[in-house]
């Protein structure tokens, strides 16, 4: 029987994803041996020609991490959709735009005047842009073009399953793995992680208040964190109890509060809107002066309740101006 | 983006969500109607027990989903049904605006209003006000906006246009 | 239509013509097709009058002939038929919250006219409904017992009528009255419109029934503090004041009052609005119930310097009932039911200056007036100028902060009555001539406009037009020394000078001072002008928005005795209804936490019932259902998702939400 | 003793009168009137009206066009405001007044006999002129105009005048009184629309 | 304390003691006011009453006038001005139409109106901002004894200001008590004098002046205070046809601000009282000396 093929690619992402895989790969070397890596770009020599020559469908799955943000991701994208039975978006990025779709709170044009333009490091006197028809020496470059924003895996190609995490757990990445080879194959559209917030699993659980109320919201530098009690019992916004567990509570254990990798659980559709919700009725303020003073400490609310999950939330961007002035 | 910009027709005319506690203005709107006052048609109103109830994903999925605003009523301070949700609305409120403000929504996308229960002629002003205010400001039509910003792409998005769009990620329900 | 076969969910639509109300605005076929075709529709009808008995024969026949298992009605408001369609659908076999209702009558025909706009807009809220629906699950009411005993708030004729039916009826009542007596308003009247019998033959034998009946445990002098709780079981605090005399030892002698330091009476007397005096140690008028004497702390001259002969005490003597050691106490009761009764203040005439009230001694109110010509009043019953003698000739002014957009808007609805009773009560004392001024005699009331006829038999002139100013100058012989009315006579077309003695304001009625806070306290609304809102005028008219608080008497509106008084018998049988039946039956619409549950806690001081709890075993919030009220404020803030709440679930108001916009 | 017919037609009503001034800023109230009389009964003048103001506000109800605006009533109103400071229903009966004079001067049809309308366009005359008002003069142009012989009547009082140092026959005149012109009458230059006095 | 001054046509004219005594007066409480530079007639009653458009530009061009000049609080003493300006404040606001047509016709001398600037009464601005205590520091000759009818008129108390109360506003009776005078109860404070009918239709207006003079004389006062330009020339002028008609009702009325300066101890005709056609008796002598009394 032939080994099933499988494919592993990295769409707009830091690496930290192929940094989990390569650690995988060295963790389950029996693993490597029952399948067939057809295509891995960071680690090994193959070409878009040899996925292009598979027959559609050839490939058992393709890992795909990062959000799609240019013409080339997506093409590739499409182009493993096709040859896949099995389409995982592994990590943040891919499961909902991760850190690059912070980007989407900007128009494509403010990211490209401000990097080719703006920047104080910038040296570019003619003001030059990539843009798919450049021109080098003569030589048309055919770049990707950026798209206008950034987008989850699922909002460009149909997705089998999504491994959550920044990055995804080694072990969770494992649990997946065996579980697809075995033909173990869960409901698609499915998250593989647990479904319950991390606070169920967080060594700080115990320390919880009944009366969980806040006076004010602080930053984790902004005060001396307690390392046993809980973080939001401090008053620092831990999305833990907004976020799936399944990470092995890394951030709280090193002190630092919940940032909400994982994502929502299935019963939510917006993981920032929920935390926000949660926060905010928990909040002892009745004024409207007292309400805003409050939430002074939280300066970038965009950014704390959407770290990882503003291209994959309800509102998914920064939107233009409606009308004309 | 000037793709984005929408000239609304002449005669368009802003469809609003509104989430009206049971207690106060759902029965302010009711007696807006016992009165016979007259009205913009484009409000449509969810009744929730009270505005404790509302879920800012209700917000943002009715903008989602395509309403050009939103509108929150709940009881008074002091005169919650249930003695403090209002409360809990507000301070939502107070930060979703600031949220949505950073994703460039104008204020008047979102309005919470007090409105007792005796109230049926705020229930009039505000609706008509929200109109106006809507109208000014022109449609938002997410769900336009997000079909057009799919343009780029090469092939469909999936899920697009329909319904199955509400869900950001296509997930399994919980069993 | 291609409602089979959807998961096995049929729905029936219905769309309420409402006569003319919703039809004659919305196109109720039009609805009906456009909602047919969508999918798990089975049967889509419009029908003339969908809560009438063969209308809900439809439902029910439709639901057993199509095998429904859903059911949408488009009519008017689910405030007030929610209960009779859930009700109908419940006698078809189905679970009655497979049922979801549409308001399409106050929410839209009745205010909108634009035809094609309502439509769109009905179409729009009824599929809406129908994928709201489809994620409805069967539930099940629960049952809560009802504590029998009842809280009547303000003793005036409403509240002591509701108490003493209550009593009559065998059910426990406690009555709060924040005066040292009850009687309210009625107890200070001469005689009452339009029989003329006297008010105190009438109130005097309800007040004893009160204070002997064995059922009713009445406190003076004592306020409401604090209402926790819900219909069935409530928990009241009420505050009690110091009387400083001890109600049980004192046996209404008076002889403390004879023997007081204080000779005379010196003090405005509050039961004669300031036309009489009193002491510090008083009873508040001499059928008062409870007779027991009360001491004025801001008087007697013990409780302010401690420096006191206390001859009063000496006079008590063994029955040693005076206790100057009296301190504020605060008691707790269990009740099922409340009945708020806490009637109305007057206006204030010097709002008024045009009248000249404060300015002018000669010009009174009409309650100073009902002092004065009772009997037992200040002067005897003697109606006299300030001078003493005998006024020769009296006007009535109408209206009096009433109908008016800078004081009160609203009729008072019996100055028109007391007015013509008083004056009745004038021209029989004193001979003397009465003008009564008036916008528009109001005496609809039966044995009223008999009442209007008797007073122009006696003589009373009546000048249609609204009093302009009163004055004293003159400018006529015959205006010298008297007060003059400046009025256009808008029946004969042309503006008159009357000079008169006396002139009587028929001040109107005005929601209490405090009526904001006692709302707040009982949870009720109130309505813009600050009157008790009854949950709907004609179907619910002594019943609030709270269940289990009712209202009675003045407190509502401005109305006569008869009526408060059918309203406090209404409260009482309200009461009495939930009472016998023994249970409260609670919509389901409770919360109810997910294994999925983190554990996280933030739920738990969100709910205003304390129905939220943490179970340390499973690590897990728990919510009591027979606590929950359903807010659904959990629900809406639960970080992971965890609450549900039963009818109002996120899958219900996401569809709904899709429903509303997705044509 | 004469006998008059006093009956009214539905030919004699103009209907949409009523319309028309309930559109003139801040009379939309008059239809809320209770005919309460609070107007008339506070009303300084009522006591020389043909018909008090109550009556007027229910004339102009009615759509009696005609019997309003010929009447001496509107032109006997002196601005007092206390009828709308006091009316119950806060119905503004002063620009009311106003707004009927207005239409009465349009359509000609003010009271012929009667001084005030004469003042009022001879003061609006001198103001659209000079842009200010000169009393003396104004007084003067009236007396001449309505009744010269009222004129020798009042010598007292302007001797008097004279006297106390009050009469003043120098015109009062703004600067920029083609500004004002051009402002009121919408035209620039020219005489802007003042009517050609009759010498 | 700086304020724009419209005078009006009236205290150029009749009115002109009005001016002299507002001016010193004001000048002495350390209050500047600047006259409003080319201001027109504010259209008074009559102009409304032929063409409210043009009676609207009329009044809203001094308006304008005034925010171009700085926007401080624009005094007007003559009662009907203030009410005029007011009243055109207030429609402008409420009224988008009107406001849209006035605007058009500002902008044809290069106007512009934002409806910020305030309109002020003397009197107004005399007890609330200066102040009585202010003011009783000034006084250095007491009013003592002197019996004042205060009479405010119709048009300063409604329907637009809020300064005081509509049907018994009591401003100037605080300030009389504060220059040492007797406040008679005079209860036609705010009766309509007939000033807009005294010449036209004499038999109406010339009964309400006598009212008011009959009433003043029988609560036995010596003098009567009046606001507004138009109210003193009717309360002064008539006295004659008055006499002739029902009776003579001899008492004088005098500008408020001419009793201020009486008591700060300027002289009668620096303060314009010798224009009166009844003339104020004069004060009797001091009691005291001046100078003790001007200390507190
Ligand atoms: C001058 C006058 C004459 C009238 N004559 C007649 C007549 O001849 N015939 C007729 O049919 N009607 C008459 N009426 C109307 C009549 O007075 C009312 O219909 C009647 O009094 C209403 O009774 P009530 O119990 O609702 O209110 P009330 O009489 O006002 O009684 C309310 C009671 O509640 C108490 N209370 C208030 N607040 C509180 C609180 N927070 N806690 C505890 N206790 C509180 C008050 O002290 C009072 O005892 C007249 C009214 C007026 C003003
Ligand atoms: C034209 C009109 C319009 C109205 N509009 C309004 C309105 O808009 N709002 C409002 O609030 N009120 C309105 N009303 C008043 C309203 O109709 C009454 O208040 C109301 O109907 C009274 O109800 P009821 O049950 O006492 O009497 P009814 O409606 O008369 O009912 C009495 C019932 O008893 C039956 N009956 C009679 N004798 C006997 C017997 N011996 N044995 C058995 N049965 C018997 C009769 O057949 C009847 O069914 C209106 C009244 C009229 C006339
Ligand atoms: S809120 Fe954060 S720190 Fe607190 S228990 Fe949850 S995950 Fe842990
Ligand atoms: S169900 Fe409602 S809408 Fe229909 S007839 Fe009955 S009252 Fe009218
Ligand atoms: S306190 Fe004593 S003396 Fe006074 S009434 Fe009561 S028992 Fe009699
Ligand atoms: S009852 Fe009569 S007097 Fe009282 S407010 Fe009504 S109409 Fe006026
Ligand atoms: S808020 Fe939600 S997750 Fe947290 S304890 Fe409550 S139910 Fe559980
Ligand atoms: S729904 Fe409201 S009442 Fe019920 S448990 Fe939740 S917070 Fe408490
Ligand atoms: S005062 Fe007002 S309500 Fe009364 S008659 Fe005059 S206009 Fe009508
Ligand atoms: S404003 Fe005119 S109508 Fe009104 S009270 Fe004064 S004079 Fe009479």
């Amino acid at each position: 029987m032939p080994k099933p093929k499988i494919a592993f690619y990295w769409c707009a992402s830091c690496g930290g994803c192929e940094e989990t895989v390569v650690d995988l790969a060295e963790d389950i070397l029996g693993l490597v041996a029952k399948v067939d890596i057809v295509f891995w770009p960071v680690a090994m020599d193959f070409k878009k020609d040899d996925i292009e020559r598979l027959p559609d469908g050839a490939l058992a799955a393709s890992f795909i991490n990062g959000a799609v943000r240019t013409s080339e991701q997506e093409e590739m994208a499409r182009l493993l959709r096709r040859k896949s039975a099995v389409v995982v978006a592994y990590g943040s990025c891919a499961h909902l735009g991760g850190i690059p779709a912070l980007a989407n709170q900007f128009s494509r044009e403010t990211i490209l005047r401000f990097v080719y333009e703006d920047a104080p490091t910038m040296d570019n006197p003619g003001r030059t842009r990539p843009s798919p028809d450049s021109y080098d020496s003569g030589n048309r470059l055919d770049l990707p073009k950026l798209h206008s924003q950034v987008r989850p895996l699922a909002q460009v190609i149909d997705v089998d399953y999504t491994i959550p995490g920044c990055p995804p757990t080694p072990a969770l990445t494992r649990e997946a793995v065996t579980a697809l080879l075995e033909g173990r194959l869960p409901a698609k559209g499915s998250v593989l992680a647990p479904d319950t917030a991390l606070c169920e699993s967080c060594p700080r659980k115990a320390s919880k208040p009944a009366d969980l109320t806040f006076t004010r919201f602080r930053r984790p530098h902004q005060l001396l964190v307690d390392p046993a009690t809980c973080l939001l019992a401090q008053g620092v916004v831990c999305m833990g109890p907004a976020t799936r567990g399944g990470c092995g509570a890394l951030c709280v254990s090193g002190n630092m509060p919940c940032t909400g990798c994982f994502g929502p659980t299935s019963r939510v559709k917006d993981q920032g809107a929920k935390m926000l919700s949660s926060l905010c009725a928990n909040l002892s303020a009745r004024e409207t002066d007292e309400i805003d003073a409050a939430f002074e400490g939280i300066p970038d609310p965009v950014g704390t309740f959407y770290r990882y999950g503003l291209a994959g939330s309800l509102l998914r961007r920064r939107i233009e101006h409606s009308t004309t002035p | 983006m000037p793709s984005e910009i929408i000239t609304p027709p002449a005669s368009w005319s802003p469809r609003i969500v509104a989430f009206f506690c049971n207690w106060c203005t759902y029965t302010a709107a009711d007696l807006a109607g016992v009165s016979r006052m007259k009205y913009a048609p484009g409000v449509r109103v969810i009744r929730l027990m009270c505005s404790g109830r509302l879920d800012p994903q209700f917000v943002f999925d009715a903008l989602r989903q395509g309403a050009d605003g939103v509108l929150i009523g709940g009881c008074h301070p002091g005169d919650c049904h249930y003695s403090e949700g209002n409360y809990r609305m507000l301070r939502r409120f107070r930060l979703l605006r600031r949220l949505l403000a950073d994703l460039g929504y104008e204020d008047a996308r979102v309005r919470l209003e007090w409105i007792s229960a005796a109230e049926g002629d705020r229930v009039r002003v505000v609706v008509n006000e929200m109109t106006e205010q809507l109208r000014a400001l022109g449609p938002l039509d997410l769900p336009g906006r997000i079909s057009e910003w799919n343009r780029e792409l090469a092939g469909n998005a999936p899920g697009a246009p329909s319904s199955a769009a509400a869900s950001p990620v296509p997930e399994v329900s919980h069993a | 239509m291609n409602g089979t076969n959807h998961n096995g969910i049929r729905i029936g639509y219905y769309i309420c013509h409402c006569g003319h109300n919703i039809a004659g605005v919305i196109d109720c076929g039009e609805v009906a097709r456009r909602i047919g075709v969508l999918p798990g529709v089975v049967v889509s009808r419009d029908y003339k009058y969908m809560c009438s008995e063969p209308g809900q024969e439809l439902l029910r026949q439709d639901i057993r002939a199509h095998d429904l298992n859903r059911i949408v009605v488009a009519s008017c408001s689910p405030l007030l038929h929610e209960h009779t369609f859930r009700t109908a659908v419940e006698d078809a076999g189905l679970n009655p919250y497979h049922f979801q209702m549409v308001n399409i009558r106050e929410h839209a025909s009745w205010v909108h006219t634009d035809h094609a706009a309502a439509t769109e807009k009905a179409v729009d809220l009824s599929r809406a409904a129908v994928m709201r629906v489809r994620h409805h699950r069967a539930l099940t009411t629960t049952r809560v017992p009802i504590n029998p005993a009842v809280l009547v708030v303000g003793g005036g004729i409403a509240g002591i009528h509701a108490a003493l039916t209550l009593a009559n009826a065998g059910k426990q009542v406690f009555l709060v009255e924040r005066e040292p007596s009850i009687g309210g308003h009625m107890a200070k009247f001469d005689k009452t419109f339009p029989t003329l019998d006297c008010a105190a033959c009438i109130l005097t034998p309800k007040m004893s029934s009160v204070r002997a009946h064995k059922g009713i445990t009445l406190w003076t002098y004592s306020e409401v503090a604090k209402v926790e709780g819900y219909v069935g079981n409530y928990t009241v605090t009420v505050r009690r004041r110091p009387r400083y005399v001890n109600e049980a030892l004192c046996i209404g002698c008076q002889e403390c009052i004879s023997a007081c330091v204080y000779r005379e009476p010196k003090f405005p007397d509050e039961f004669n609005v300031g036309l009489g005096k009193r002491k510090p140690v008083y009873i508040p008028f001499p059928q008062a119930v409870p007779q027991v004497v009360v001491i004025d702390p801001d008087r007697c001259l013990e409780l302010k310097t401690g420096r006191c002969k206390k001859t009063c005490v000496d006079a008590c003597a063994d029955r040693n009932a005076i206790d100057f050691t009296q301190k504020e106490s605060l008691e707790q009761i269990q009740v099922g039911n409340i009945i708020v009764a806490t009637g109305f203040r007057l206006f204030d005439a010097k709002r008024i200056p045009q009248y000249g009230y404060g300015m002018y001694p000669n010009v009174v109110t009409s309650l100073e007036l009902e002092r004065l010509v009772t009997s037992s009043g200040p002067t005897g019953g003697e109606i006299r100028l300030r001078d003493g003698s005998a006024p020769r000739s009296v006007g009535f002014i109408l209206c009096v902060g009433s109908r008016d957009l800078k004081t009160n808007r609203w009729c008072s609805r019996t100055c028109c009555m007391h007015s013509m009773k008083l004056a009745q009560l004038v021209r029989e004392h004193t001979g003397a001539d009465v003008t009564v001024f008036y916008l528009d005699i109001r005496a609809p009331g039966k044995g009223c406009e008999e009442f209007y006829d008797r007073s122009l038999k006696e003589g009373i002139q009546f000048v249609r037009g609204r009093v302009a100013e009163v004055t004293d100058w003159a400018l006529a012989p015959e205006e010298e020394g008297k007060l003059v009315i400046r009025v256009e006579d808008t029946l004969a077309g042309f503006v008159r000078r009357i000079p008169v003695d006396m002139i009587v304001l028929a001040v109107g009625m005005e929601p209490q001072s405090d009526a904001q806070s006692v709302r707040r306290l009982f949870n009720m609304s109130c309505g813009t002008e600050g009157w008790f809102l009854e949950k709907h005028p004609k179907l619910a008219p002594v019943s609030t928005f709270t269940d289990g608080v009712f209202i009675a008497g003045c407190c509502q509106g401005p109305k006569d005795i008869p009526d408060s008084i059918a309203q406090a018998g209404a409260a009482a049988a309200e009461a009495m209804a939930l009472i016998d039946r023994g249970y409260i039956e609670q919509e389901p619409n409770t919360a109810h936490v997910l294994d999925d549950c983190c554990g996280c806690k933030s739920c738990i001081p969100l709910c205003p019932y304390t129905a939220i709890s943490f179970d340390a075993g499973s690590q897990k919030a728990v919510i009591n259902e027979a606590l929950c009220k359903g807010c659904g404020t959990c629900a809406g803030s639960c970080p992971s998702g965890s609450i549900t709440q039963n009818l109002f679930d996120d899958d219900e108001v996401f569809s709904e939400i899709e429903g509303l916009l997705h044509a | 003793m004469k006998i008059t017919r006093t009956i009214k037609y539905e030919s004699d009503r103009v209907k949409g009168f009523c319309d028309e001034i309930m559109r003139i800023p801040g009379c939309d109230q008059l239809q809320a009137c209770i005919q309460c009389g609070t107007c008339s009964g506070i009303c300084p003048l009522s006591i020389y009206m043909d018909y008090t103001p109550r009556r007027v506000i229910a004339l102009v109800r009615s759509d009696f066009k005609n019997e309003v605006l010929r009447s001496h009533t509107v032109w006997l109103c002196a601005s007092c405001y206390a009828c709308t400071v006091e009316c119950p229903r806060q119905i503004r009966i002063t620009d009311i007044m106003y707004g009927l004079k207005q239409r009465a001067i349009k359509e000609g049809i003010y009271p012929r006999n009667f001084p005030i309308p004469v003042l009022a366009k001879e003061f609006s005359k001198m103001v659209l002129r000079k842009g200010r008002i000169t009393e003396t003069l104004l007084v003067m142009r009236l007396f001449l105009k309505a009744n010269w012989r009222a004129v020798l009547g009042s010598w007292r009082l302007g001797f008097g005048l004279m006297r106390t140092g009050r009469f003043v026959l120098r015109s009062e005149r703004i600067e920029r009184q083609s500004e004002l012109r051009s402002m009121l009458t919408g035209k620039n230059g020219g005489n802007g629309g003042i009517p050609k006095e009759k010498s | 304390m700086n304020y724009s001054y419209f005078p009006g046509c009236s205290l150029k004219g009749l009115g002109r003691a009005y001016e002299e005594s507002l001016i010193p007066v004001m000048r002495h409480l350390g209050v500047e006011m600047t006259e409003l530079p080319d201001w027109n007639c504010c259209g008074a009653t009559a102009y409304m009453s032929v063409d409210e458009r043009q009676a609207s530009i009329l009044a809203a061009r001094n308006l304008a006038i005034a925010e171009k000049a700085g926007g401080q609080d624009l005094l007007t003493p003559c009662s009907a001005c203030y009410l005029v300006l007011n009243k055109t404040k207030h429609y402008l606001r409420e009224t988008p139409a009107m406001r849209a047509e006035v605007q058009q016709a500002l902008s044809r001398a290069h106007l512009d109106y934002s409806g910020n600037t305030k309109v002020r009464h003397p009197l107004d601005v005399l007890v609330n901002d200066v102040g009585l205590d202010a003011i009783r520091e000034k006084v250095v000759r007491p009013l003592t004894g002197l019996k004042v009818a205060p009479y405010y008129g119709c048009q300063l108390v409604r329907p637009y200001s809020t300064f005081d109360d509509a049907w018994n506003p009591t401003s100037m009776d605080r300030l009389m008590t504060t220059l040492g005078a007797e406040v008679v109860h005079y209860p036609l404070k705010t009766k309509c004098c007939g000033a807009s009918l005294t010449g036209t239709v004499p038999e109406a207006g010339l009964r309400l002046t006598y009212i008011l003079l009959l009433e003043a004389v029988r609560r036995k006062a010596d003098v009567i205070s009046t606001v507004c330009p138009l109210c003193q020339f009717n309360l002064d002028a008539y006295h004659g046809q008055i006499e002739r008609r029902w009776g003579k009702v001899r008492v004088a009325t005098v500008y408020f601000t001419q009793l201020m300066g009486l008591a700060f101890g300027m002289s009668p005709r620096e303060l314009g009282l010798n224009r009166n056609f009844i003339p104020m008796a004069p004060l009797p002598p001091l009691h005291a000396q001046p100078s003790e009394s001007s200390t507190p």
